[in-house]
């Protein structure tokens, strides 16, 4: 049982830089932009976090500014993908591509550093004591003392969920994806909401970023992402692009990550635990495929 | 073919060194062979260029390219090249080539060998007398520890094992929970799988993992346990939570490498263990006070015994 | 515009690409100027190192051939399952399965003879790459479970299971790194050329490029794939088999990756190395998509990156220029590349022409 | 005044001209209907007044302005609205989302879902359509989906509106009532131009009618001076026949049965109860019905694409239940589907390769797996030669850039090509012209005249009529009545489609 909170509390440590940027992407999935470029928004807002806060000592400087430089990679993805009518995994990959040069690059050139940079003045952010909370039994133990970024999260889940469903913005966000002749035709401005469904994105992986270099751990490291953007990918398609879906795929490869870490001490070789997570959502989407194949009567596979 | 070797118009001795996977910036390996060569550069006077492959399969270009380019001495870190290298040193007698961590045989290579083992031995005997030392830091009396390693692979495995048959040799009952973080630069992992470990009772994690180390080191810190650091003397990353640092003195191969370029004279095969100080524990700057005198007497005494034969450290590349 | 008119039509069909292709990279390597000059070094001597290294003589040429055949074989895979819009992500996976398998029987199978040898290391690489994306293909095709999503897991999967076998079970006596034996000499795919490590995986990826151009442009199959990739549930209608079809056209691209990494083996390694791939799947995805899902598209693909890749070493090691430096260059043009400037460019010349003419009579 | 001015409008698709040079003046608070052949321009035409698609030259004028609209926004803004002929809904949403798209009922952020329902369901009972506001367009018909179409724009009180195609998938009671509530808002004093394949409609509610042929204007005449037969002649350049002769034909053996069979939807809802039914060679079996009882899934069933929970189908005596469209069409089946976008044609594939679809594997097309490229194009030469299908001279185009009736054509052609011995139509001439219409139906009947057999499903009465020797008429997902064509009248017919039936059938076999 104790075991068992503990793995939670990891498993939302774990989740957060997956979640963020998975419900991000799920603004643009759903305005029918494939942003494979989370990856690379990640990147950079970890990048600027951590030279910010080393520069100015302020985190909320820090923060403000990793945000910034993903929107800004957002900007330039929406305008070689959308306006300049690119194709947009090629942008993305693209994308990914010189945002980890141009991290490494700027890092040698300008600061002197190669590989990994910290450095004591690296403020980043503490876990929070939150009051009531953790006078909750259970609950205090998974998700008391966590970093912001956790809470920011599941807030993200939450006004996610609002606001592609209650509000103007994401029913204008869902018909550009779904029939974008139909949002044009009744006059919406079809390039502009495509641009903010980006923006969203990459403003949250911006968080994501700060999550994974001033939360978890004070420093940059090249690549220090390691393909959580293009997990949280995996989790947009397997939550079938709904914020919910999403944050659940993000939280059982979380789960099964930190679960994994835990089983390491199993005399089994490494690969095969390490593989678990990744054997684990393609069993979940097996089983939640075979349950609604049965359920169906008309034939074939519909188009996307 | 017809090197262009001309040695440059000051007739000055030029020194090539080839990165491992990872390049410079690891802040272990790649970038101590770095520091040597920097050194040789200020005080032999010797002309040095460093360069980062992308892949393995770019080794043989690289290394004919700068044995063309009339390097005296080509050195690479990068183990892969071995294959490769045989032919090419064939081929350009007049270039010594260095090749580190395997051995390939042939008239102008040197192999420049490590006993990492011996070093990570010492390591784990250290880890097994501290942990169960209960007034430092925030160790507890269980018999404990842990280790980090980016993958599950024999470059890898060479130091756990070594790590492992030193703490039994000081407490066969100590118990080494072992975790790998499958990515080199992965810091958020390093220190979740720190955590993890530390929560199942290991107070000192030794880390063999890049950049992911850092995680470890971090993750130490932020429970006041300790960490070990491997390959360069780590103990500044967290002063006082770097129990100490396995180092691998790659610099001094390389700057011993490039005094022997300006000789022009070559070993064809440099081991460098503990006896050579090849392999050494860092000096302890933040933690030697901390811990028990007793227990660094007890390492020079294993280190002599291990440097006279009598006790011996597996070296799982071996077989 | 006059002259673009003058032009005529049967020229500017292949001009016209050409064309499109160039700007971009000429915008790539404007903006890398700057960038390069910021560190120092003389972006002219920089590209000049990277073209001469990349192109000049036959041993840079060769070279850069060398550098281009793994990515013309992923780029392949990778076309084939997206022509049928089917989101092949997993062709480093395949890549790697391939790799191991051909090694292998690269030096298992003593005695055989020298090009038998090869061929069955590179139908063993080629299957056990078809086997591995069956998995994505049987739970798409009965599950309809999202195959990018499988793929890009699996991909993972392979990797850490290679890599177990190069560590334990195959690990080669004495080796301190996740590397198996050697294979037989009558394994190897033999080198052209002394000081070049071109080799006949070259000729294999063109062989199979010119299989994958017919299949897609002449064969029944290339038809349904067309079809499927562009709207399955017309094609489902019309009597295609659809579930069959994804197997088929997974299987082939599996192939093509599977073959792609026993290439790599077989002419490059000569014995499995764990992780030995700098993501040519990867990058044969990106060259799949430059290239259009178009075979033709594929092989021009392919050879730029071989170019940049060969020559951005050659900027490294001659001029200096840092590694991190050559990526930023790779990707601004791999982000130029994805707009097509000429067409959008003349999309904008002819509206604005449009409007100007109507304000004029009005 | 003049509302609407168009003057010299032209518009080229690459080389091709769509639109060559038309004027055309629609008075304000008038109905002005627009004819033309398929492919004649006219929804191009309609699509830059809308802002749609931008003139490649040529001016318009809304109220004696000229506009340049660059989108449908600015089109909107000006008061003009549109009913597209190809349905700009979003699947996913529910009718009264996608009425008010763009018009939200909005309170801080929130939307007022329930109000919009309440506002949206109004104007529905207002109009008397059958529609239900909280249904997801993806789960309606596409007759529903006309009138979601059309109640879009009714619901935002525009000046101009203009109707594509409104009435192609209605029922012949909504098509009345949307033609009276159009002649209710003319007397409003909007403006109102409409563009419709049925020359009775456009008797019935025009003020003024302009005919384009080719993209080209041929004339504005007033309603009043012309019959049906003289519009005809203006659109096509011929005399047409409006009714269609055909001869007595002898019906043979039993080609298809279906042996009551029930079926479910994926959502889980039955939507077949014991349909039982047969077609013999030489015979042409009309399934009659308000769109949305149950015959899209009849034709579903009987194509494959959706699986019986029970009953039987037989074909040439054996039981085709879990056949896949695959396994029927070697069986010679031919299938042309109702929604041709999605299931009849490939709209980005080429109309050469759309031609062959589904029978590309046969010798004549594929030796080896080698597609015989020569053949292919000679055969889609000759059929759009047979089948007069317009404006495609270029069979590697796109075969989404044909016109409505001409991509109908295709499919048509592809499937008749194949010589199938049952046919099933659905909707065959929906949005197809009449000169298009006549040639199609002369072409079921040629078939039916070689012994063949066919079954025609269509919402549209007097197509049933005409074609069928014998008619099904469906309700709520049941067979509610079976009749002899010559035995019974279009009235009856109508009453059946209501679900009135007094008593049991009047013909059995
Ligand atoms: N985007 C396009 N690209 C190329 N050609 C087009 C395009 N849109 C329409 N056309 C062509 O312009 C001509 C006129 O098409 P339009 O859709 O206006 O015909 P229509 O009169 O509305 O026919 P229908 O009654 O069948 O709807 C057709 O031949 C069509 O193929
Ligand atoms: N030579 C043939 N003779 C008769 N029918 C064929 C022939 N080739 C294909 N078909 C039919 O064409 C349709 C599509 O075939 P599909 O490609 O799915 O299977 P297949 O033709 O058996 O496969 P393949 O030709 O690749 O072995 C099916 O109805 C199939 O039965
Ligand atoms: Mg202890
Ligand atoms: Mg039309």
């Amino acid at each position: 049982m104790d075991e068992l909170l503990i793995i939670l509390h990891s498993t939302f440590r774990m989740t957060a830089p997956i979640a963020l940027a998975a419900i991000g992407g799920v603004f643009a999935h759903r305005a029918g932009v494939l942003n494979v470029a989370l990856e690379g928004m990640m990147l950079v807002g970890a990048f600027t976090g951590v030279m910010v806060s080393y520069l100015t000592g302020s985190i909320l400087i820090a923060v403000l500014a990793a945000v910034l430089s993903s929107m800004i990679l957002g900007l330039l993805f929406s305008v070689f993908g959308i306006t300049l009518k690119g194709n947009v995994i090629i942008t993305g990959l693209a994308i990914n591509t010189i945002v980890l040069g141009l991290t490494a690059y700027i890092l040698q050139v300008f600061f002197g550093q190669r590989g990994v940079f910290s450095n004591p003045k690296i403020i980043g952010l503490e876990p929070l004591d939150i009051p009531i909370l953790r006078d909750i039994p259970i609950l205090s133990d998974i998700l008391n003392n966590q970093t912001p970024m956790v809470y920011v999260s599941l807030l993200a889940l939450i006004l996610a969920h609002f606001v592609l469903y209650h509000t103007k913005l994401g029913l204008y966000i869902r018909t550009v994806g779904e029939k974008e002749e139909a949002a044009y035709s009744v006059g919406l401005p079809v390039n502009k909401l495509k641009y903010i469904s980006v923006l969203i994105g990459s403003f949250l992986c911006g968080l994501g970023g700060v999550n994974i270099a001033l939360e978890n751990v004070t420093m940059f490291v090249e690549d220090m992402t390691v393909g959580r953007g293009f997990i949280a990918l995996a989790a947009i398609f397997s939550g079938q692009g709904t914020p919910i879906g999403t944050f659940i795929f993000s939280f059982l490869f979380g789960f099964a990550d930190a679960l994994q870490i835990r089983l390491q001490s199993l005399n089994i070789p490494g690969a095969f635990i390490q593989m678990i997570p990744f054997l684990f959502i393609v069993l979940v989407l097996t089983v939640v495929g075979i349950i609604s194949v049965r359920g169906r009567t008309s034939r074939g596979i519909k188009n996307e | 073919g017809s090197t262009e070797s001309n040695a440059n118009e000051e007739g000055k001795i030029k020194v090539a060194m080839i990165t491992s996977d990872g390049g410079l910036g690891d802040r272990s390996f790649n970038d101590s062979g770095y520091e040597g060569l920097k050194k040789a550069e200020k005080e032999l006077g010797i002309e040095i260029k460093v360069v980062e492959p992308q892949d393995v399969s770019e080794g043989e270009k690289y290394l004919t390219q700068l044995a063309q380019n009339g390097y005296n001495l080509v050195i690479t870190l990068n183990l892969g090249h071995e294959k490769v290298l045989k032919d090419i040193a064939t081929q350009y007698p007049d270039t010594q080539f260095a090749i580190f961590n395997t051995e390939v045989e042939g008239d102008n290579i040197t192999s420049v060998l490590f006993h990492e083992q011996e070093g990570s031995f010492l390591a784990g005997a250290l880890a097994a007398m501290v942990t169960k030392d209960e007034g430092v830091n925030n160790i507890n009396g269980d018999s404990v520890i842990g280790f980090v390693g980016g993958v599950d692979s024999p470059g890898i495995n060479k130091f756990l094992v070594g790590y492992k048959e030193g703490a039994k040799y000081i407490d066969p009952q100590t118990k080494v929970i072992v975790g790998y973080s499958n990515s080199f630069a992965d810091p958020s992992k390093g220190k979740e799988i720190a955590l993890s470990q530390i929560e199942q009772k290991a107070d000192i994690i030794y880390q063999v993992a890049g950049a992911t180390g850092e995680g470890v080191m971090d993750g130490a810190k932020s429970k006041n346990v300790f960490a070990i650091g491997v390959d360069s003397d780590q103990d500044y990353i967290a002063e006082g939570n770097v129990l100490t640092s396995v180092m691998k003195r790659v610099d001094i191969a390389v700057y011993d490498l490039s005094k022997s370029a300006q000789s022009g004279k070559y070993d064809s095969k440099i081991e460098l263990g503990l006896k050579e100080n090849g392999v050494q524990l860092s000096e302890m700057k933040y933690t030697k006070d901390m811990i028990n005198p007793d227990y660094l007497s007890k390492i020079d005494e294993i280190k002599e015994k291990i440097n006279n034969g009598e006790i011996k450290v597996t070296d799982i590349t071996k077989n | 515009m006059g002259r673009r008119n003058s032009v005529n039509k049967k020229q500017k069909k292949w001009l016209l690409p050409i064309i499109s292709s160039l700007i971009p990279v000429m915008l790539a390597f404007i903006v890398g100027s700057f960038l390069i000059m910021l560190s120092g070094y003389k972006p002219l001597e920089a590209y000049s190192a990277l073209f001469s290294g990349a192109l000049s003589g036959k041993i840079a040429i060769m070279n850069t051939l060398f550098a281009t055949t793994p990515l013309i074989l992923t780029g392949l895979a990778t076309a084939i399952a997206f022509k049928a819009n089917i989101y092949n992500m997993g062709v480093e996976g395949q890549l790697y399965l391939g790799a191991f398998t051909a090694a292998f029987l690269g030096f298992t199978l003593q005695g055989t003879p020298p090009v038998i040898h090869v061929f069955i290391c590179l139908i063993g690489g080629a299957l056990s790459g078809m086997l591995f994306a069956l998995i994505p293909a049987i739970l798409k095709a009965f599950f309809n479970v999202n195959e990018m999503v499988v793929t890009l897991m699996l991909n993972y999967a392979a990797i850490l299971f290679t890599t177990y076998l190069a560590s334990f079970p195959f690990k080669a006596p004495g080796a301190s790194n996740a590397t198996t034996i050697d294979i037989l000499p009558s394994a190897e795919l033999p080198r052209f050329f002394q000081g070049s490590q071109l080799n006949g995986g070259f000729i294999v990826a063109i062989g199979v490029f010119i299989m994958v151009w017919f299949l897609i442009n002449k064969m029944k199959l290339g038809y349904e794939m067309n079809s499927i990739g562009r709207n399955i549930e017309f094609s489902e209608y019309v009597g295609m088999n659809i579930a069959k079809k994804i197997i088929v056209i997974m299987s082939i691209s599996g192939i093509v990756a599977g073959l792609a990494g026993a290439g790599e083996i077989l002419g490059t390694h000569r014995r499995f190395v764990s992780e030995f791939s700098p993501d040519y799947g990867w990058t044969g995805l990106t060259i799949a998509l430059l290239g259009k899902h178009n075979p033709v598209g594929v092989l021009a693909g392919a050879l730029l990156f071989g170019i940049l890749k060969n020559g951005g070493s050659s900027m490294e090691l001659m001029v200096g220029v840092p590694r991190s430096l050559i990526d930023v260059i790779q990707g601004l043009i791999i982000l130029f590349l994805a707009v097509d400037f000429l067409i959008h460019h003349f999309s904008l010349v002819t509206k604005l022409k449009e409007r100007f003419n109507r304000k004029k009579v009005a | 005044m003049n509302n609407i001015e168009v003057v010299n409008l032209t518009k080229k698709f690459g080389d091709f001209v769509a639109i060559n040079g038309i004027n055309l003046e629609v008075k304000k608070g008038e109905i002005h209907a627009i004819c033309g052949e398929n492919g004649a321009g006219k929804s191009t035409l309609m699509n830059m007044l809308f802002g749609l698609i931008e003139p490649s030259s040529g001016q318009i004028f809304i109220n004696g302005e000229e506009v340049h609209f660059q989108s449908p926004k600015e089109a909107i803004h000006q008061g003009i609205g549109m009913v597209h002929q190809h349905f700009k809904l979003v699947p996913s949403l529910t009718v009264y989302e996608n009425i008010l798209l763009g018009e939200e009922i909005v309170k801080g952020f929130k939307i007022q879902q329930r109000k919009e329902y309440e506002e949206v369901q109004k104007t529905i009972d207002h109009y008397n359509f059958d529609l239900n506001g909280k249904d997801k367009i993806q789960d309606i018909s596409v007759g529903a989906q006309q009138r979601v179409e059309i109640i879009k724009m009714l619901h935002r009180n525009v000046d101009i509106l203009i109707l594509d195609e409104p009435s192609a998938v209605l029922t012949p009671q909504e098509t009345d009532e949307l033609l009276d509530n159009l002649i209710a808002l003319r007397n409003s004093g909007k403006t109102i131009i409409i563009i419709t394949h049925k020359l009775d409609e456009v008797k019935k509610c025009a003020d003024r009618i302009t005919v384009i042929r080719h993209g080209k204007f041929i004339g504005t005449v007033n309603n009043k001076d012309v019959n049906q037969q003289e519009i005809a002649k203006m659109m096509v350049g011929r005399d047409v026949k409006l009714d269609l002769q055909k001869e007595d034909s002898e019906r043979g053996n039993v080609v298809l049965l279906a042996k009551n069979i029930n079926a479910y939807s994926d959502s889980g809802s039955q939507v077949l109860y014991d349909v039982s039914m047969n077609v013999h060679e030489g015979e042409i079996v009309g399934i009659a019905g308000v769109e949305g009882n149950g015959q899209s899934f009849l034709m579903n069933a009987l194509s494959g694409m959706l699986k019986l929970e029970s009953g039987e189908i037989i074909y040439q005596d054996n039981s085709i239940n879990d056949k896949s469209p695959q396994a029927l069409r070697d069986m010679k089946i031919g299938l042309v589907p109702e929604d041709r976008y999605l299931h009849g044609l490939n709209s980005t594939m080429s109309i050469r390769d759309n031609l062959i679809a589904g029978y590309h594997w046969r010798k004549q097309f594929c030796d080896f797996g080698v597609l015989q490229q020569k053949e292919i194009a000679h055969h889609a030469k000759d059929l759009i030669e047979r089948f007069d299908i317009r404006n495609c001279d270029n069979t590697s185009l796109e075969v989404g850039s044909l016109s409505g009736g001409n991509a109908q054509k295709i499919v048509i052609a592809r499937e008749m090509s194949m010589n199938p011995n049952l046919l099933i139509l659905s909707q065959p001439t929906r949005g197809v012209d009449i000169g298009s219409i006549e040639f199609i139906h002369q072409q079921i009947i040629e078939f039916r005249r070689k012994k063949k057999a066919v079954i025609v499903i269509s919402s549209e009465l007097s197509e049933v009529m005409t074609l069928s020797d014998r008619i099904y008429v469906m309700y709520k997902g049941r067979v509610i009545g079976e009749r002899l064509t010559k035995q019974t009248s279009k009235e009856e017919i109508g009453v059946l489609m209501a679900g009135i039936t007094d008593g049991e059938a009047k013909f059995g076999e």
